[in-house]
């Protein structure tokens, strides 16, 4: 067994962790960051298949902004949540 | 009870999937398609150092266009479906030392961003990468400097030219050139230098300026949308 | 030639380009769109034109490489055709969106754009990732025009979209990674070449592909977001995405379909075939009009699948198939959501609204037709060649599926017309006309016309004529505004014109289709002099009368069974809109239409099998057809009894009868009806003589005695005078059908002898029965009485009209009755001849009724001032009665013709003429002398009467009915008021309505499994993905089995 | 290694399916299809990598006249690389879409969405 194949073994097992994180975890932020973080290390997986061109766009689109835009899009839900229960509250 | 049947489901479809894992036997050399465009006399046809550079915008141009429009679609339709919408932004002060170094930040960010599709016929890299670089920074600013009016007029008029620069170009290719997208309309240059590979480093620096653009319009439409309540 | 790849420097050029425009200025920017739409349409438009006078199709190669290197793109006819349809459209429905696409503004504009853009590239390209990135194009443009009006219904349904679009193409893309794996290329041909479905990854990944495709196509029951998509987005985009969507679709799966192998295309047209019955079977319990106009663009689908999928057996013709059916929906569909969007309103109860302009209303029509496949729409011909097809590939299952399937289509289509034409609209808002949204429903509208016009020339085998008197329609419906007795002489003049053309050769040189051309034309003209009594427009009357009587005479002409079918269709159109006209018809008119149509497809799939025996659509050509033959006969006989009303297919014609208006009651009765003994005796002529064919003929002849019997006692239990006249009509076209079912000389002779009488006394009885009830204002018999002082006219005119049924000399109903005791003992069918004998009793009971309870008897108070019947009733009824007279008398003018036409085919025990003396085996009869002795014994009857009466008491009214207390209900007082309740209990299980509740046990049994079975969609989009995972599954399990 | 890429990415992408299937929150579902995507990537890139090859990038490393020989397959990886930035695209528009079912009916629970059915 090649050190590259344990790595590539490793980096799976942690895909999967990540991928159920991003299903189970009871917070939507850690999910969101738990499916930009399988895309992080997707990458590096790309990085090990020769694809530096799909690693960089993995990286780039398919974690970072992809997880910026979640965050922007769960924080408005959650501000009108909050603004609902201060109403409430009031 | 109903995910006992979505199991089975998954459980299917793992089943479906096995012969395809089953028939799959790597790969000991390059298909008849990729080891055409890896020869010599192909290779100079196009003078792109990044094969997958000379796919994307080249053999597979007309793809490129669509996934451009694709960015496009999706801008326009969160342009027009989120503008009904009070725009109110969140004047949050942040703190000097975050906006401090924002401002050294973001001129290196876009620099990398440009050099990023600029290169992206030699290393790895190219329009979206650099694109995507160039939204982050833009990000950043809105983030360091949530007042000052975000000008998407400019934006939309960077998406605006460089699109019709692209389609311009794959348009020449196939007037003047021997096919739409045809990167030969420009000097092919020297194999390995900046300034070769003919359109591509015209098209692919167009595509980074156009994604960029749409990513920040994307981005900032996120940002001041604000909810009706 | 501009290459086909400018399309997309426009689109995309022009959307880019869009961002210039300021945003303020709206209306330029959509202008400026709808510029690049028509740039992108004339670009394709031209290809076409060059491709169909002679031109080569191109090959479009990107990047100065050829494929499978670059992407490549095909413009050949297809191609062509359907880019520019799909620009057409695009162009139309940017028109009717102009007001909401300014609103939402340039971005929406661009959007627009792009999408008739991505559909032209699906259409096109010839690689299989790049129509991955255009469909993703497409379907997210599609997300967002579903944005483009924001309802909460509308953003539920964009995101069920977005989710299903979204696993297919994510199955998509995985097929087509593997199939490069597999193959080393991504074209489409090349992938076909490859022949990678030898591997079992490589058909898995085929597969995927396939499966995607089909998923594209909203195959049932995976299609729930489908269905919401249609309901809650914009009528104008769901138009765009039912029309141009649907066709790029199509077209994708039909050029992608050749890299699967044989078996993909049984699994497709399995899956069209289901999609197809299974979204119109749920689609008949649907009232929300554009959910529903969702289940049949589904429908339509599904057909189109299954078409494509029957490609092994359709053979050259598949390209006419698909692209005439492919037409009509395209047209049909966006017409319906582009009419749905403007009346604006939901329940398909409220499309009455429609009446507030008949022009839209004659636009729904119009569409409802053309997608169930009416002549003279392309889908007509479309769904003919399919079925010829198809019969000569044995595919029998597949014929049986598609005419289910369009059988249920029509179902609740035609409940949709008919509620537009029938329920009130007087609550209803008025229609705002906005004229971006009209023009390209009208344009739409007339391009249905004129490329069905067009797709008729292409057919070999219909004559020019069969479409040349259709112009009067036309003509008519133009000058509707006038008054009734312009537009009646206009009509009369019509049929006239045509009468005289033909009906002189073929007294001749084809007797029996003299006396068929007599009935359908001259009844038709004698029947339309009465319309003068009508005062006012009568709106929409005179188009559809002479829509039937083009049809009839289309079906005497027609020498194949395709200029038969056309004719027979626009007879069943133009009859059903007789019908429909009459105050409650609206069920009868849905009944009467839906049989007709099950009839219809009876019809079309005898004479598909029939061409399949002997390839040849001439009628005469069936006699030659040597196998098969009891299926052949049996289907075209049940075709042709649907008309006739034979026992178990009649339970449409006492309402339609009855409620008709009083001049169209004996239209669709007296002449209508003989359509249907028309096309038996044709069918007996060519198929009869075969052992098979005379085995059902017993079978018929025994369903004709029942027929008799039952119809005549049903009539003997009516209240409703034109009721009774109508289960009259039942019964006495069970006789017909009995004596033609002999098929020999005698029996033919009494058919026909059978047919001019029922055509005579039953236009004259139902004539006068309907100017009766004009002017008493009801058909109960009970409520009228003691008429004959006030109306002695119609008292004659029933009084002949009753003697000429009941079969008592001297009127040439005795006749009928002579030559069919003949007939019988020649046969020997003693048994049912007695049950004939017997029903021709029972007869009398209600000939009786008729008589007694409107003419004779007391007056009532209410009619003591009625006047006598309108003169233009009453002068087509006493030509008639002139015309009895003469037939009576001189019955060998046209029984001793048709007697040597007979004999052609069945030459034994014919009868023998001298002069006016008929002799048959079992005596003889001479009409003249019957009539003059009858007639001395009536007068010395009358004679000795009047002398016996000047000695007659008169009874006062009062001594009898009202002696003790007054009556709770004093019409139940009256002596017809339930007149036979005796022989009613006796006989009256013969009548309990047994077969009305079987269809009506059969209708609610279609209506609750579409009630259980639509709730499949839950309405919850995870659900719909697991559908469309567990589609995938079940196809790739079927495959591997 | 590539087995092992192309095991992971099947199973990230039943992973997405499991999620779009089961999860009631339509921001998880669409965290699902993120899923899915990525699975989807992962197994494109296995597909395209040739045992113990480089990067499909012509420099010094790699000989002009023997890429042939050197490289892994360039034309996967193009194709990733499109998919990519239309699964952006795609997951901006669910998350405008869930925004705006949010803003309905102030829940993300895909059940309470059932307006249009039968």
């Amino acid at each position: 067994m090649s050190y590259l194949l344990i790595i590539s073994i490793l980096l799976g097992i942690i895909m999967l962790a990540m991928a159920g994180i991003a299903i189970y975890h009871k917070s939507q932020v850690v999910a969101i960051i738990a499916a930009g973080a399988l895309g992080l290390f997707a990458s590096v997986m790309y990085l090990l298949l020769s694809a530096p061109d799909v690693a960089m766009t993995e990286a780039a689109i398919g974690s970072g902004l992809s997880t910026i835009i979640f965050f922007y899009v769960l924080n408005r839900i959650r501000t009108t949540d909050e603004k609902e229960e201060q109403q409430l509250k009031k | 009870m109903k995910n006992i049947f979505i199991i089975i489901i998954i459980a299917a479809f793992g089943v479906m999937l096995y012969p395809l894992f089953e028939d799959f036997s790597g790969n000991d050399e390059l298909s008849e398609l990729a080891s055409f465009y890896a020869q010599k006399e192909n290779v100079e046809k196009v003078n792109s150092a990044n094969l997958v550079t000379a796919v994307v915008v080249t053999y597979r141009g007309l793809d490129t266009l669509g996934e451009v429009t694709i960015l496009f679609l999706a801008a326009a339709i969160i342009a027009f479906s989120l503008r009904k919408h009070s725009v109110e932004r969140d004047l949050r002060r942040n703190s000097e030392i975050f906006k401090t170094a924002s401002k050294v930040l973001i001129p290196i960010i876009m620099m990398v961003g440009v050099y990023i599709f600029m290169n992206g016929h030699l290393s790895p890299g190219g329009g979206f990468q650099g694109g995507a670089v160039l939204a982050s920074a833009v990000i950043l600013m809105l983030l360091a400097f949530p007042n000052i009016p975000f000008n998407s007029k400019l934006f939309a008029y960077t998406e605006s030219i460089s699109g019709l620069v692209f389609v311009g170009l794959a348009a020449i290719g196939a007037l003047i050139g021997s096919g739409y997208l045809d990167n030969a309309i420009l000097p092919l240059g020297t194999f390995g230098e900046l300034l070769s590979a003919g359109a591509i480093p015209v098209i692919y620096s167009f595509v980074g300026l156009k994604v960029g653009a749409e990513l920040s319009n994307i981005l900032n439409e996120f940002q001041s949308v604000q909810s009706d309540n | 030639m501009i290459s086909p790849i400018h399309i997309i420097t426009i689109g995309l050029g022009g959307a880019f380009a869009l961002g210039f425009v300021s945003k303020k200025a709206k209306a330029l920017t959509t202008s400026l769109m709808l510029v690049a739409i028509a740039l992108m349409g004339t670009i394709s438009g031209s290809w076409l034109f060059e491709l169909l006078s002679g031109g080569t199709e191109t090959m479009v190669y990107t990047a100065g490489f050829k494929p499978p290197y670059s992407i490549n793109l095909l413009m050949g006819l297809n191609e062509a055709l359907l880019t520019t349809m799909i620009n057409f459209v695009g162009l139309l429905g940017g028109i009717y969106l102009f007001g909401n696409l300014k609103k939402a503004g340039s971005h929406a504009v661009m959007v627009f754009l792009v999408f008739i853009m991505g559909l032209n590239v699906i259409v096109m390209t010839r690689d299989a990732f790049n129509l991955f990135v255009f469909m993703e194009v497409v379907s997210i443009a599609t997300a967002g025009l579903i944005l483009l009006t924001e309802t909460g219904k509308s953003v539920q349904a964009g995101f069920k979209y977005m989710m299903a679009t979204g696993i297919v193409a994510g199955i998509f893309l995985l097929g087509v990674i593997f199939a490069y794996y597999f193959s080393g290329s991504l074209n489409i041909d090349d992938l076909a070449a490859a022949n990678i479905t030898a591997i079992k990854g490589g058909a898995v990944a085929v597969m995927m592909i396939l499966v995607a495709l089909v998923l594209e196509l909203k195959p049932f029951p995976a299609n729930g977001w489908a269905l919401d998509v249609y309901e809650a987005s914009d009528p104008g985009v769901a138009a765009l995405i039912s029309a141009a969507s649907a066709t790029a679709f199509y077209y994708v799966l039909f050029k992608v379909i050749s890299i699967g192998n044989a078996d993909w295309y049984n699994i497709i047209a399995i899956a069209g075939m289901i999609t197809f019955v299974g979204s119109n079977l749920f689609g008949v319990k649907q009232d929300k009009a554009r959910r529903l106009l969702g289940y049949s663009s589904v429908g339509q689908l599904g057909l189109l699948m299954a078409i494509l999928g029957l490609k092994p057996y359709l053979g050259d013709k598949l390209e006419f198939i698909a692209i005439t059916i492919l037409v009509s929906h395209y047209l049909a569909k966006a017409g319906l959501f582009w009419l749905a969007g403007i009346i604006e309103q939901e329940n398909i109860k409220d499309w009455a609204i429609l009446r507030r302009k008949p022009i839209f209303l004659v636009l729904f029509g119009t569409f409802v037709f053309a997608l169930i496949g009416f002549p003279p729409f392309p889908s007509f011909y479309g769904k003919w060649e399919l079925i010829l097809a198809l019969s000569s590939a044995g595919q029998y299952y597949a014929i049986a599926f598609i005419l289910i399937g369009s059988f249920l289509e029509g179902i609740y289509l035609f409940r949709w017309l008919g509620y537009a034409i029938k329920l009130d609209y007087t609550k209803l808002p008025e229609i705002k006309i906005e004229w971006n949204k009209v023009i390209p429903v009208a344009i739409f509208g007339v391009l249905i016309y004129v490329i069905g016009a067009y797709t008729g020339t292409q057919m070999s085998g219909l004559d020019s004529l069969c479409y040349g008197p259709l112009l009067m329609i036309p003509f008519l419906y133009a000058i509707d505004s006038l008054k009734v007795p312009i537009k009646n002489t206009i009509a009369i003049l019509g049929v006239a014109t045509f009468a005289a053309r033909v009906l002189p050769g073929l007294y001749e040189t084809d007797m029996l289709r003299f006396i068929f051309t007599f009935i359908f034309l001259v009844g038709g003209i004698l029947t339309l002099i009465a319309g003068y009594a009508y005062k006012g427009k009568r709106e929409g009357f005179y188009p559809v009368a002479l829509l039937m009587f083009v049809g009839l005479a289309l079906i005497i002409r027609a020498s194949n069974t395709l200029e038969f079918f056309y004719g027979w269709e626009i007879m069943t159109a133009g009859s059903y809109f007789l019908i429909i006209r009459g105050k409650k018809s609206m069920p009868h008119g849905l009944s009467y239409m839906l049989f007709s149509i099950a009839g219809a497809y009876a019809l079309l799939a005898g004479f598909g099998l029939s061409f399949a025996e002997t390839p040849s659509i001439e009628i005469s050509s069936l006699s030659a057809i040597t196998s098969n033959i009891t299926i052949i006969f049996s289907l075209l006989a049940i075709g042709f009894m649907t008309k006739t009303a034979s026992l178990g297919l009649h339970i449409w014609l006492p309402g339609a009868h009855a409620e008709a208006e009083s001049d169209v009651s004996p239209m669709v009765s007296a002449i209508l009806l003989k359509a249907g003994v028309f096309g038996l005796m044709i069918l007996m002529i060519a198929m009869g003589h075969s052992p098979e064919a005379t085995n059902i003929g017993y079978v018929l002849g025994w369903l004709g005695a029942i027929t008799a019997l039952v119809g005549n006692l049903a009539a003997a239990f009516q209240e409703d005078a034109k009721r009774l006249l109508a289960y009259s009509s039942i019964s006495q076209l069970g006789y017909i059908l009995f004596a033609l079912a002999m098929m020999s000389h005698l029996g033919w002779m009494t058919a026909m002898v059978y047919s001019i009488n029922h055509f005579l006394y039953k236009a004259i009885l139902f004539l006068t029965i309907g100017a009766v009830v004009m002017r008493v204002g009801t058909h109960y018999m009970y409520k009228m009485g003691g008429l004959i002082k006030n109306m002695p006219m119609a008292f004659v005119a029933v009084m002949i009209g009753i003697i000429a049924l009941s079969g008592v000399p001297p009127l040439s109903g005795f006749a009928g009755k002579w030559l069919f005791y003949n007939a019988v003992l020649d046969v020997q069918w003693y048994f049912q001849g007695a049950i004939v004998f017997f029903s021709g009793i029972i007869a009398f009971l209600y000939l009786f009724k008729l008589i007694y309870s409107v003419f004779l008897g007391q007056l009532k108070d209410n009619l003591r001032h009625v006047k006598d019947i309108s003169i233009w009733f009453a002068i087509p009824i006493y030509t008639l009665i002139l015309g009895i007279m003469i037939f009576s008398a001189k019955p060998e003018w046209v029984l001793q013709p048709l007697g040597d036409m007979v004999s052609q085919w069945y030459p034994n025990s014919a009868l023998s003429w001298d002069g006016g003396l008929a002799t048959g085996p079992y005596g003889y009869w001479n009409g003249t002398g019957v009539m003059i002795t009858v007639g001395i014994m009536f007068m010395a009857l009358l004679g000795w009467l009047l002398l016996v009466s000047r000695k007659a008491v008169k009874v006062k009214q009062f001594n009898i009915v009202y002696s003790a207390e007054a009556p709770q209900r004093p019409e139940t007082t009256h002596v017809s008021y339930n007149m036979f309740a005796g022989y009613n209990k006796a006989l009256g299980w013969l009548v309990a309505p047994k077969i009305t509740e079987f269809w009506d046990t059969m209708t609610d049994w279609v209506h609750s499994v579409a009630h259980y079975g639509r709730q499949l969609y839950s309405g919850n989009g995870q659900v719909y993905v697991t559908y469309v995972v567990a589609y995938i599954l079940a196809i790739y399990f079927t495959m591997i089995f | 290694m590539e087995y092992v890429a192309l095991t992971v990415g099947f199973i990230v992408i039943m992973a997405g399916l499991w999620a779009i299937m089961t999860r009631k929150n339509i921001i998880r579902i669409i965290i699902g299809f993120s899923i899915f995507d990525t699975g989807l990537h992962i197994v494109m890139v296995a597909l395209a990598y040739v045992k113990g090859r480089t990067a499909p990038i012509l420099d010094n490393t790699v000989a002009l006249d023997d890429a042939v020989n050197l490289i892994v397959d360039p034309v996967p990886q193009a194709l990733v690389l499109t998919a990519i930035v239309i699964g952006l695209g795609v997951t901006a528009l669910m998350l405008i879409f869930a925004m705006k079912l949010h803003r309905e009916k102030k829940t993300l629970d895909i059940r309470s969405f059932k307006d249009l059915k039968w």
